[in-house]
């Protein structure tokens, strides 16, 4: 076990098996070992992409194209650790969630939750590193039903229908993918990714409309508008610890894919047309989940659908790489994209987090009902108030340097357009935050009774926060180690300043 | 027409017989079906891909991918199949309601 | 030559017999015919493959065969269980 | 990292930074540790900014710079308009944080007030201190994101609503002061705050370009420094307690916003620059209209606190005509009025506190007589309120004659007209409540003084010491190291003679 | 040229069953044509030069996933025309637009296949892929068959993988019941004479032909999978003819069963990594390693299989106490 690759993988599977055996109520704190484990792995692999640049893993010593090959960049790299990182912190805090053996049902909830978790960590993993169109099919597979199984663990009707959404939406979603994948293999008879961008170049129909197909497919898992109804519901029901992973990473999994398809592969299959049709989706995924989320009474539905239309931000920067001419600003589009899913993966993990300390204590996630929440939760409060900001993309938060990245793609490129969903973006998403402050700032009668919350959940969520906002005031080194194996370079030589 | 785009043309017509069954039918058991009809279809397609290219023996590359995808399928089928049997029990119905403010 | 033009003449005509059998299916009258159908669905089938393992030289297509009639049975077995089983109406599900 | 001499900036914001968020995790009963940290930090930051002041005249460089974001740094550099700023800012901090004390005395919530307080406080400083305009825009949000808990503070509807006013208004400003800013690094590079201005050199090419710049620029820094018909906000930011009021309308927010034009014309565009792409003029206009709005509007408050606000909504844009016009001597009048107004501007939002505090008036129409009850802080009211309208030898005296020389000086005439119209409606809305005071006979009886003295020494001794440095401010304006002094300096960098 | 007589033919019936399956409108009777379907979709297989694939057909896509769906469809009449009735009248604008959804639904899917036919046709003309490369490695790999040295040795990542879904599925069925075990779901009480009978044939017939699929997977046809999926067929029929099948296994040897495969693979992995890479065996002891993750996927495949059906399956009237138990913090 000599590489950081095969411990990504074998740790979160090795717990998964064990504790899905092992009875005992070791199992969270074993959960939690091996996320930090996973961290730590992930680290490692960070630092040798630092230092000696991209990584590869030929898997049973078969290199591509027959065998499976492993990839790490910056870009995977950062992600892995933005997913042990989230994932560890969110088992901090289901250490509280989960901790009322008094009830039987959430002890059986814990028990079906531990092993579930971290084969979701294990599928993220091996979604990251993949680098074979198959395997990641298999892995979005593995992704969506240990999602589907982590919703409906919350029971009941609502869950229970959420998670059916979930499941149809995703099914469906894998089979598009599939079908792409047969059409590129026959078109390029290879798997691996490297391979059949040495392969593929603009011109014949068949790969254009596989790519068709693949980014449908990833768009609905991504929930891309319009395809994004069955995530709000399925993304409330859950449990909170897993609202906050399905937000902050799974949605952000599909979209990595189409990332790299996109950009690392295909760039020259796909169109300017495409590219300015994948931000009109974006945009309306903004302008859509903004507002759903100001209509909405219920906090983690408003949480959920905020999540709709921050992955509209995601797909902002497609047609933000297209424009005329060499520039610097390709780097920033992508980067702040990327960077943008970093950070709305902390932010919505810390806010997720926080929803679900209030419905812990409260019994309700009411907007209405969150009254006083700054005297009964006030570190809860904070990170609510934290991750808020960094949702709405203000300074210091890592959302604002994206913003900034994203906008100065924007008019570096010429398409002033994009900086107005941006800039609407921005004012819609300050307004639903402002509705949830706002309602935490009133004082008001206090519900009689709240149950008391274990302190680890709120140091976690506030933890997710204030890395939200780490993000933002040190940007210097995830982009140095973004730019490891990035298809863009940070500066184009001869252009810009 | 050779044996490759016969089969692959079907691949077509059953991913459109599925598609719309799934689009069409509310009960929760026949989209599960329509599923599984798109999911033949995407193995009909890459069986036809692999029948196109062989020597001694078809491609085993798409046969391996398309024996993970039925197990994949078959499992998918199962959880949703189990939901729906609980969805039934939770609230009488094995349909999802229209919109999804319902609940 | 000849051998291969009967055979595939032999297996054209089992799928013809097979899609006989649908009609049933789908028109009925009652359940039994619809499973009696079934049950040649698995005959036939197996008849089809012996006789297409033969042509196409595949030996291995005997192993399906043996598969299919297995699974026959076990069909069956499930058409009779969901006919009989709880919450169904007995007076359909003639055998 | 830190070069020589960048701790001083670093420590003169983390002196509040700190205490700020050791204030907020303080359980609320701890009153002495939060008002020794309060006081102690207020000195220790009155005390560098001395140092600073000390050595930025004997000529030492003050400067920290830090990675942010590619070719971005975060530049903290002192030069002498940000120790204007500062020690306005400092000074005012420690008299508005012991007014602050003695005003909330027993009300609830005052470790979330003195943390957010001084969070306020720590983002004026990073905007006076700021050496580009990133860091500017970084501290110029994360005040909007620090006030707005404070406007909310009370938490009643009326407040709730004044804040989701303020939200709009300045995250609206945020917004585009943001898409300006990046629009101007896409065409100019990262650039440096420079005495002069630095555009001429780096881009006079994209002559359009930079005058729409500009536009959006002021605009929205014209949201917090009130420019008619952005200033909607202000009045209503009323309902905020009377610290806050004292801090937000004479330094923190509002002086961000003019202290922001002040960067933008003299120290990126340049105003000579900006005058040949024809951009300073209307700018005098619009501040012109903004004076004379301002004033009409105050004369029909009868509430004090928003005759007061209008005031403050016309005497800002003194600061920004003076930077609209040419020429050194308006510089200097609109630099010095940066301070003079912030001193008794909070000088007359002490005395409307004490008012409401000791005798419950909140009303023009009420204080007949009430200079016999509560002579000192009626005496400092009326010194600021005299100052206002710009009777010598007070403060204000001393910003409009440089104004007045100023427009002379570039052949603005007209200006004089507006200053003459101006004051004669400050006086308009002045005199009747000093003369009601002074001299009309009570209406009511009031109740009598609680001790020796009219109110708590905490609300008077900041009153009687901001009135106080008003009249010296105008007083011994010649006098070394006044605001006059440094002004002239800042001039004399902005004009090279 | 009747070769050809038989493709079409098959072709065209497949598309015909397939349309058939949807538009049925008794759910039993849609789901025995999709059985027929899948067994028409065999003989495809079979004609595509893939009896691996016909094989998996046979046992899982049309056999277990049929009997799956079959026991789905086991809904009272009433029931469902009642669901029917509500489905007719539905709400928003679909009730001005009545078959508007119908439409644009079958525009869509006629989109769908049109743009799929273009890319068919556009595909190269010269035969692409890997069958070359396997051929060269595949004396490498340790075993015969060119599937199987794909799915074990090449691709072992991806089947391990597979190997998870299937796990996880059944860790989702459970943790939808809410239990650790299968006891609680239902099994059959009113059993008949003539089932038991036939399952104490069937059983050991089963056992006999995935024990040789599962041994001749080495080198030609069939394999792992679907000697698991027959097995698990048998277990199934257990459970239809009233014996307890998966569900009499405690929590312990369930868990251990849908496990054994995952871990195995984990297993040899690891061992692999000391060799150098996750999962390398290329070496003289290949087959071995290859037999033995092949008995535990047949294990494996067999116990989860049969837990998905019994999970599935089982309805909660007269379930015990932990399908009962229903989270109480309902969020709505």
């Amino acid at each position: 076990m000599s590489s950081p690759f095969e411990w990504l993988i074998f740790l979160p599977f090795a717990g998964g098996v064990i504790t899905f055996l092992l009875p005992g109520k070791s199992r969270p704190w074993l959960a939690l070992l091996l996320t930090v484990g996973t961290f730590a792995a992930a680290w490692w692999l960070a630092s040798d992409v630092w230092r000696e640049g991209p990584q590869g893993y030929a898997l049973g010593g078969w290199e591509a194209p027959l065998g499976i090959n492993l990839y790490a960049d910056g870009l995977s790299a950062l992600l892995l650790l933005t997913t042990s990182a989230v994932m560890t912190l969110a088992s901090f805090y289901s250490l509280g969630y989960f901790s009322r053996e008094a009830e039987a049902s959430s002890w059986t909830e814990a028990r079906a939750f531990v092993p579930l978790w971290l084969f979701l960590l294990g599928s993220l993993n091996a979604l990251f590193v993949s680098r074979d169109l198959f395997n990641l099919y298999v892995a979005l597979e593995l992704l969506t039903i240990a999602g589907v199984a982590l919703v409906a663990l919350a029971g009941g009707a609502t869950a229970l229908r959420a998670g059916m959404r979930y499941l149809l939406a995703a099914f469906l979603a894998s089979l598009l993918y599939l079908m792409g994948v047969a059409l590129l293999y026959g078109e390029f008879g290879v798997l691996d990714l490297a391979l059949i961008a040495e392969a593929a170049e603009g011109g014949t129909r068949a790969p254009v409309i596989a790519l068709a197909f693949v980014f449908l497919g990833l768009g609905i898992k991504a929930a891309l508008f319009p395809f994004h109804a069955w995530l709000p519901h399925a993304h409330a029901s859950a449990p909170a610890p897993v609202s906050a992973v399905l937000s902050a990473l799974v949605v952000k999994a599909a979209f990595y894919v189409i990332l790299r398809l996109w950009v690392d592969v295909f760039a020259d299959s796909v169109t300017a047309p495409a590219a300015q049709a994948a931000g009109a989706l974006g945009a309306a995924g903004i302008l859509w989940g903004s507002f759903q989320a100001l209509r909405e009474q219920r906090l983690k539905l408003v949480v959920a659908h905020s999540t709709v239309a921050q992955v509209g931000y995601l797909f902002l920067l497609f047609p933000l790489l297209t424009g005329v001419g060499e520039g610097a600003w390709r780097f920033d589009a992508w980067a702040g994209g990327v960077y943008h899913m970093m950070s709305h993966a902390f932010a919505k993990g810390a806010l997720f987090l926080a929803a679900g300390t209030i419905l812990y204590a409260y019994g309700n996630d009411q907007i209405s009902a969150m009254r006083g929440l700054t005297r009964t939760l006030p570190i809860t409060t904070v990170s609510f108030g934290i991750a808020g900001i960094a949702l709405v993309g203000l300074p210091p938060s890592g959302s604002f340097i994206a913003k900034w990245m994203l906008l100065t793609a924007t008019i570096e490129s010429a398409q002033w357009w994009w900086a107005v969903v941006i800039g609407a973006g921005t004012l819609l998403s300050g307004a639903y935050v402002y509705r949830l402050v706002s309602a935490a700032f009133t004082p008001d009668t206090l519900p009689e009774s709240i149950r008391p919350v274990p302190r680890v959940m709120e140091y976690a969520s506030l933890i997710l926060a204030l890395t939200s906002l780490g993000l933002g005031l040190r940007a210097a080194e995830p982009f140095d180690l973004l730019e490891v194996g990035a298809p863009f370079s940070m500066i184009v030589a001869g252009v810009g300043t | 027409m050779s044996t490759f785009e016969l089969y692959a043309a079907l691949a077509a017509v059953l991913f459109a017989v599925g598609l719309y069954g799934f689009f069409v039918r509310q009960e929760l058991v026949r989209k599960v079906v329509g599923l599984n009809i798109i999911g033949a279809a995407v193995f009909l397609l890459l069986i036809a891909i692999a029948y196109r290219n062989r020597g001694d023996f078809a491609d085993p590359v798409p046969h391996a991918m398309v024996l993970t995808g039925i197990v994949v399928a078959v499992s998918a089928t199962a959880l949703a199949l189990a939901l729906a049997r609980r969805i039934e029990d939770e609230t009488g119905t094995r349909r999802l309601p229209e919109d999804e403010e319902s609940s | 030559m000849v051998m291969s033009v009967f055979l595939y003449g032999l297996a054209l005509f089992l799928i013809l017999n097979l899609i006989a059998g649908l009609v049933r299916v789908l028109r009925g009258p009652t359940d039994a015919d619809r499973m009696l159908a079934a049950q040649l669905f698995g005959t036939t089938g197996v008849g089809i493959l012996l006789v297409l393992a033969e042509a196409q030289g595949l030996a291995a297509l005997r192993d399906v065969a043996l598969v299919f009639a297995l699974l026959a049975a076990l069909a069956t077995v499930a058409f009779v269980r969901a006919r009989r089983g709880p919450g169904s109406s007995e007076g359909e599900a003639g055998g | 990292m830190i070069e020589t001499g960048g701790w001083l900036p670093v420590s003169i914001l983390a002196t509040s930074g700190l205490v700020g968020i050791v204030i907020f995790f303080l359980d609320e009963p701890r009153h002495r540790t939060r008002n020794f940290l309060n006081i102690f930090a207020a000195l220790a930051k009155i005390v560098l900014v001395a140092i600073a002041i000390g050595g930025y005249v004997e000529g030492e460089e003050y400067e920290a710079r830090f990675a942010f974001v590619l070719e971005f740094d975060l530049l903290l550099r002192v030069d002498a308009v940000s120790l204007l700023f500062a020690g306005l800012s400092s000074v005012l901090w420690l008299l508005t944080t012991i007014y602050a004390i003695g005003y909330l005395e027993d009300s609830p919530h005052r470790s979330r007030f003195f943390g957010f307080f001084s969070i306020c406080v720590t983002a004026t400083m990073g905007i006076a201190f700021a050496g580009n305009l990133i860091t500017f825009v970084l501290f110029y949000e994360l005040l909007t994101i620090a006030t707005y808990p404070l406007v909310v503070h009370r938490g009643s509807e009326e407040a709730l609503a004044a804040g989701r006013t303020y939200l709009i208004y300045t995250l609206g400003g945020g917004t585009a002061l943001l898409v300006g800013v990046v629009w101007l690094h896409t065409i100019a590079g990262p650039i440096e705050f420079g005495p002069g201005g630095v555009l001429e050199q780096a881009a006079s090419g994209n002559s359009w370009e930079l005058r729409v710049i500009f536009a959006v620029l002021i605009g929205s820094l014209g949201v917090k420094a009130a420019l008619v018909p952005l200033h909607g906000w202000l009045p209503v930011a009323m309902v905020a307690p009377a610290p806050v009021s004292a801090l937000l309308h004479a330094v923190a927010v509002v002086k961000a916003g003019a202290f922001g034009i002040v960067r933008v014309v003299h120290y990126v565009y340049g105003s000579d620059f900006a005058d040949s792409l024809n951009l300073l003029l209307p700018l005098a206009i619009i501040a012109s209209i903004t004076i004379v709005f301002g004033s009409l509007r105050a004369l029909a408050q009868d509430d004090i606190k928003r005759r007061l606000a209008f005031s403050t909504v016309s005497q800002l844009s003194y600061i920004t005509l003076g930077v609209a016009i040419v020429g050194p001597i308006a510089a200097v009048g609109a630099l010095v009025h940066l301070v003079h107004q912030g001193v008794m501007k909070v000088t007359l939002f002490f005395c409307a506190g004490n008012l409401a505090e000791t005798l419950g008036i909140h009303n023009v129409s009420e204080l007949d007589g009430v200079a016999r009850r509560m002579p000192v802080t009626m005496t400092a009211f009326t010194i600021g309120g005299l100052g206002m309208i710009g009777l010598p030898p007070i403060a204000g005296f001393i910003s409009k004659w440089h104004l007045g020389l100023g427009a002379m000086e570039a052949d603005f005439a007209w200006v004089i007209v507006i200053l003459a119209t101006s004051s004669l409606l400050n006086a308009a809305y002045f005199f009747p409540p000093i003369y009601a005071a002074w001299f009309k006979t009570p209406q009511v009886e009031y109740p009598p003084a609680p001790g020796r003295l009219e109110t708590s020494w905490m609300l008077l001794v900041p009153a009687a010491a901001t009135a106080l440095m008003s009249f010296l401010a105008g007083a011994l304006a010649g006098v070394p190291y006044s605001p006059l002094d440094i002004a002239e300096l800042v001039a004399e960098v902005v004009y090279p003679p | 040229m009747l070769e050809h007589g038989v493709d079409i033919v098959l072709a065209g019936s497949i598309a015909v069953v397939a349309w058939r399956v949807l538009l049925e409108p008794q759910l039993f009777r849609s789901m025995v044509l999709f059985i027929a379907m899948g067994l028409m979709l065999s003989l495809a297989w079979v004609r595509l030069a893939a009896p691996d694939i016909a094989l998996a057909e046979a046992a899982i896509g049309a056999g277990l996933t049929g009997i799956l769906l079959i026991r789905a469809a086991q809904t009272e009449a009433a029931q469902e025309a009642a669901a029917a009735a509500r489905e007719a009248a539905t709400s928003g604008w679909r009730r001005w637009f009545p078959g508007a959804g119908r439409i644009v639904s079958a525009a869509a899917a006629l989109a769908f296949a049109a743009v799929l036919l273009v890319a068919v046709i556009d595909l190269p003309g010269e035969p692409i892929g890997l069958t070359e490369a396997a051929a060269t490695e595949m004396e490498a790999s340790g075993v015969e068959h060119p599937v199987t040295s794909v799915l074990l040795n090449f691709r072992a990542y991806d089947t391990w993988l597979e190997v998870g879904v299937l796990l996880l599925a059944a860790m989702g069925v459970l943790a939808i019941h809410r239990t650790y075990n299968l006891r609680s779901t239902r099994s059959e009480e009113h059993t008949m004479l003539v089932l038991t009978w036939l399952a104490r044939i069937i059983l050991p017939l089963a056992v006999l032909i995935a024990g040789y699929l599962y041994w001749s997977g080495t080198h030609q046809p069939g394999g792992a999978f679907q000697a698991g999926a027959i097995l698990a067929a048998a277990l199934v029929l257990m459970q239809l003819a009233g014996f307890r099948g998966v569900s009499g296994l405690s929590t312990l040897w369930l868990g251990a069963g849908l496990m054994l495969s995952f871990a195995a693979f984990l297993a040899v992995g690891f061992i692999g990594t000391f060799e150098g890479e996750f999962l390398r065996y290329r070496h003289a002891t290949g087959e071995l390693i290859i037999l033995a993750l092949e008995l535990t996927i047949v294990v494996s495949t067999a116990v989860t299989l049969a837990a998905l059906f019994a999970g599935a399956g089982s309805q909660s009237g007269d379930d015990s106490d932990a399908v009962r138990a229903r989270t109480p913090p309902e969020s709505l």
